[in-house]
């Protein structure tokens, strides 16, 4: 999807989506990039209470812009507690302290099991090495639920990961009990083309919706699996005024 | 008790070929100009310790001076990809790169442990991923109380930690704030340890979120203003976020990472 | 979130008979408001969860509402001993107490994996002690890097922790400061949550060794000014350490106890 | 031994002796009572760049008076850095960072091991209770060497603990190194009567020295088992003006 005149971005229909899945939310762990677009945007219009917790130390972060790192001074001076990265890790990520947790992936499995380490490129290539895991298996496990915004493409969305990272659903139904997760796990995963979620039957990711504009044709066309289908395919709800207006104030401060 | 010490006197006295070094910093406080001493002595060998590699070891890694890395997430942080650690992962150039590969929750926890001097820490952790098959410091432990299988990831005991902070006062107290990342636990894990600072003050006045490191934990301090450039120091500078951009230009190609490597920091 | 509410009315909702409650505090900022409140509401059968008994303890022994006491060291401190928790412990007067023991290292790593979600702490200690003979919170554990055998003792985790602080905002942020004790690990091991404080403010300022924890961790936020009374609060109050001395003597003897009970108390 | 007129009390003579021990250190773990007045008067009289660490989490505390309580306002006001109390045992007591370790004693046996947990009170009588362990199994174990300040009585030092809270040297030599222990142990036993220090070959505590005055009668009547003596048996230096001014200043103040 272009982002030309009168059209919106892929990126953008993303961010407000994961905002949108924000709702409800009290806290949220959140990593750089779209996830801080997402959870600053939800904090902004639609969930002003929503506590912002970065890896980086800070809990209750209130940035007026998006920081291009996690770390950046910002999310210091306006948070409401600064606490040290392994009682980050500790005390309230494995405390089992926050609702809601964000992951981006390279590659992704129906069961929404996650690679960012590595890819294979094919024979005779070495496999393309990714930056690795950070907070994400721990964020995987012990967050209340967990979202993951990714841009659709068969590169990603693939049949079977180079590289097990981080375990969404595992090989299906019970397998996060199995392993002894708390979490609910991955319960959507929002794209550019629109929204999967995993079958409460089978754990399976199905299209549940799609993006103004967007046929299911398409998401199963970047889609490396068969694509399974929700028995009603909604559309989201275009981006209202005042969500664009905000990302945009976010993005330009 | 720490000394007061040039930055030069101070590595070349107290990193050496082969050492496990961590500089750390969370994004905050990374002590860059420690590391171009680092490249300028050509101490090599190194096995580098960091939760997040960032720029400051692509550099190291471009230069040649790692063996081994271990570490938790190896990207250039709102950019992209670290082009120098890549191609040492996956070309072997200049050098191969060994991986001891964790997630941060496993790293934060290995410093932790290293510091409280335990030879391994515990955490809830690990489950399901394909971390644990390509490394020797991670395991798994039952409870001895309900049965309960978690995962053991060793210590980390750096034979020196490198930080920077915003200030000592002439004792080599060490006082630094805002964002305070891991660096109280691998200062405390390490064997020796250097801290470049902004300031030297007369007397350390507690800050909120003043994280304090007595002088009698560090060996030496060195005044080098600015040393966390291109990160910041809260209080004292700001993240040069286009310098993290423009490195993904630098850092992509060899030879003009070479030369920036000439140019910027040996030559 | 927490609520602010009266100190009677949170103590009836968030402490219950037969609740494992934790009053934290060492020295500095122990709970005794809430603590009478409990005696006043008769709210019995507890399992009482303390580092440091204190005369806090030693009060709520002497009014038979413990049933069993987890702690590491039971003296009134500068004083000698606590006389209800020996007469408890040696007579069964006014109810026998169970006991489960440890070392200060024991039980703050008992909170920390209780804060955690651990099922357990490691831990190098308790080596030789005769300690371990009697509880069965305290294990070992064998590292699985090295076969180091070390300590393992159980997580605590209290139905309800009660802290005083010195402030507390509209929205039941809290933020104290000096000795923080093991007060942060306690509250985030526990069920339930009850801060007594000294001031509710508009705003928390950020202080130098603060500890803040935010309203989202937190039931309920009691104003309770003088509430650390006879320990104290810093910046608000004094230890009164005429009143520990004193304890000596009304502890010593049970009727002379039990008129300051009515007295100082329930009357 | 009374503290009438012209004579030394007891306290002070332990007091003096335990802060002359403390000439060599660069950190002192300190509990309260006579701890912390030697830890102090040591401060003030031999060494004063000694770092005292209070268990409540006060690093380099510099009390002008003797604090009743090892948390008073006055240690965290003059501390260099304050940590809450689980940092205090993980990373600066078992993270083997303070040189010396003070402890009390309700008994003692000649390898130092040490009761503060319960004492036996005869036939028909409970077990009299006492304090319990606090921070001293892990004192005992993981500081450089430690410092034992109890005054001398056949019932405090005794043949056979009646409970071990504490081990000094266990059974006798190597037994630390067994039981894994880092640090030296009790290196001295410092009381109203005299030194005791462990014999380098037997570990067995003997008589070392005495106090002015006290004769190694005296200390072996006050001993409850058969005290052994050092070769030479030297005499503690008394008091000096200073030491007693600045003793006498603390615990006025």
């Amino acid at each position: 999807m272009s982002d030309g005149p009168g059209r919106v971005g892929g990126d953008v229909l993303m961010a407000v989506g994961a905002a949108r899945a924000l709702v409800g939310a009290r806290t949220c762990f959140v990593g750089i990039g779209l996830p801080s677009t997402a959870a600053n945007l939800a904090r902004r219009v639609h969930n002003p209470g929503l506590v912002l917790i970065y890896e980086s130390g800070a809990i209750g972060a209130k940035p007026s812009r998006l920081p291009l790192s996690i770390g950046d001074g910002e999310l210091a001076d306006t948070a409401d507690a600064l606490v040290p990265v392994t009682e980050m890790f500790t005390y309230w990520l494995q405390g089992g302290r926050i609702d809601v947790g964000f992951l981006g992936a390279a590659q992704l499995d129906r069961y929404a099991n996650i690679n960012t380490t590595e890819v294979d490129r094919g024979p005779g290539r070495p496999r393309g090495r990714l930056p690795g895991a950070g907070g994400a298996p721990e964020i995987a496990a012990h967050c209340g639920e967990v979202l993951i915004a990714v841009r659709h493409s068969p590169r990603t969305f693939v049949e079977r990961l180079d590289y097990v990272t981080t375990l969404g659903h595992g090989t299906g139904p019970g397998d996060r009990a199995r392993h002894g997760l708390r979490g609910r796990g991955p319960v959507s995963v929002i794209t550019d083309l629109g929204v999967l979620r995993p079958d409460p039957a089978t754990a399976e990711l199905i299209l549940t919706e799609v993006h103004p504009g967007v046929t299911v044709g398409q998401v199963r066309e970047a889609t490396g699996w068969p694509l399974r289908t929700a028995d009603r395919v909604g559309v989201t709800p275009p981006p209202s005024e005042l969500e664009l207006r905000e990302l945009n104030a976010l993005k330009s401060v | 008790m720490a000394e007061i010490r040039g930055l030069r006197e101070a590595v070349a006295d107290l990193i050496r070929d082969g050492d496990t070094v961590a500089m750390e910093g969370f994004t905050h406080l990374i002590p860059f100009a420690a590391a171009h001493e680092v490249i300028r002595q050509g101490i090599t060998d190194l096995t580098l310790v960091r939760m997040t590699p960032d720029v400051i070891y692509d550099q190291l890694i471009g230069a040649g001076l790692a063996r081994k890395l271990v570490f938790s997430w190896g990207g250039n942080p709102g950019v992209g990809s670290l082009h120098r650690f890549r191609d040492a992962v996956e070309n072997g150039w200049p050098r191969p790169l060994e991986l001891d590969e964790h997630s941060h929750a496993g790293m934060a926890n290995r410093y932790a442990a290293g510091a409280s001097r335990l030879p391994f820490a515990l955490l809830n952790g690990y489950r399901g991923s394909d971390l644990g098959r390509r490394t020797t410091t991670l395991s798994t432990i039952d409870c001895p109380f309900t049965g309960q299988e978690l995962a053991a990831v060793a210590a980390v005991n750096p034979d020196v930690t490198v930080i920077h902070a915003q200030q000592a006062d002439r004792d080599g107290n060490v006082q630094l704030w805002g964002l305070a990342g891991v660096q109280k636990e691998a200062v405390l894990a390490a064997e020796r340890v250097l801290v470049t600072v902004e300031e030297l003050v007369e007397v350390l006045e507690p800050r909120p979120g003043g994280v304090v490191l007595p002088g009698w934990v560090v060996d030496a301090v060195a005044w080098v203003p600015g040393g966390a450039h291109p990160s910041y120091a809260a209080g004292y500078s700001e993240r040069d976020n286009d310098y993290y951009r423009e490195w993904d230009r630098v850092s992509r190609d060899r030879d003009v990472f070479q030369q920036w490597l000439k140019e910027c920091v040996t030559g």
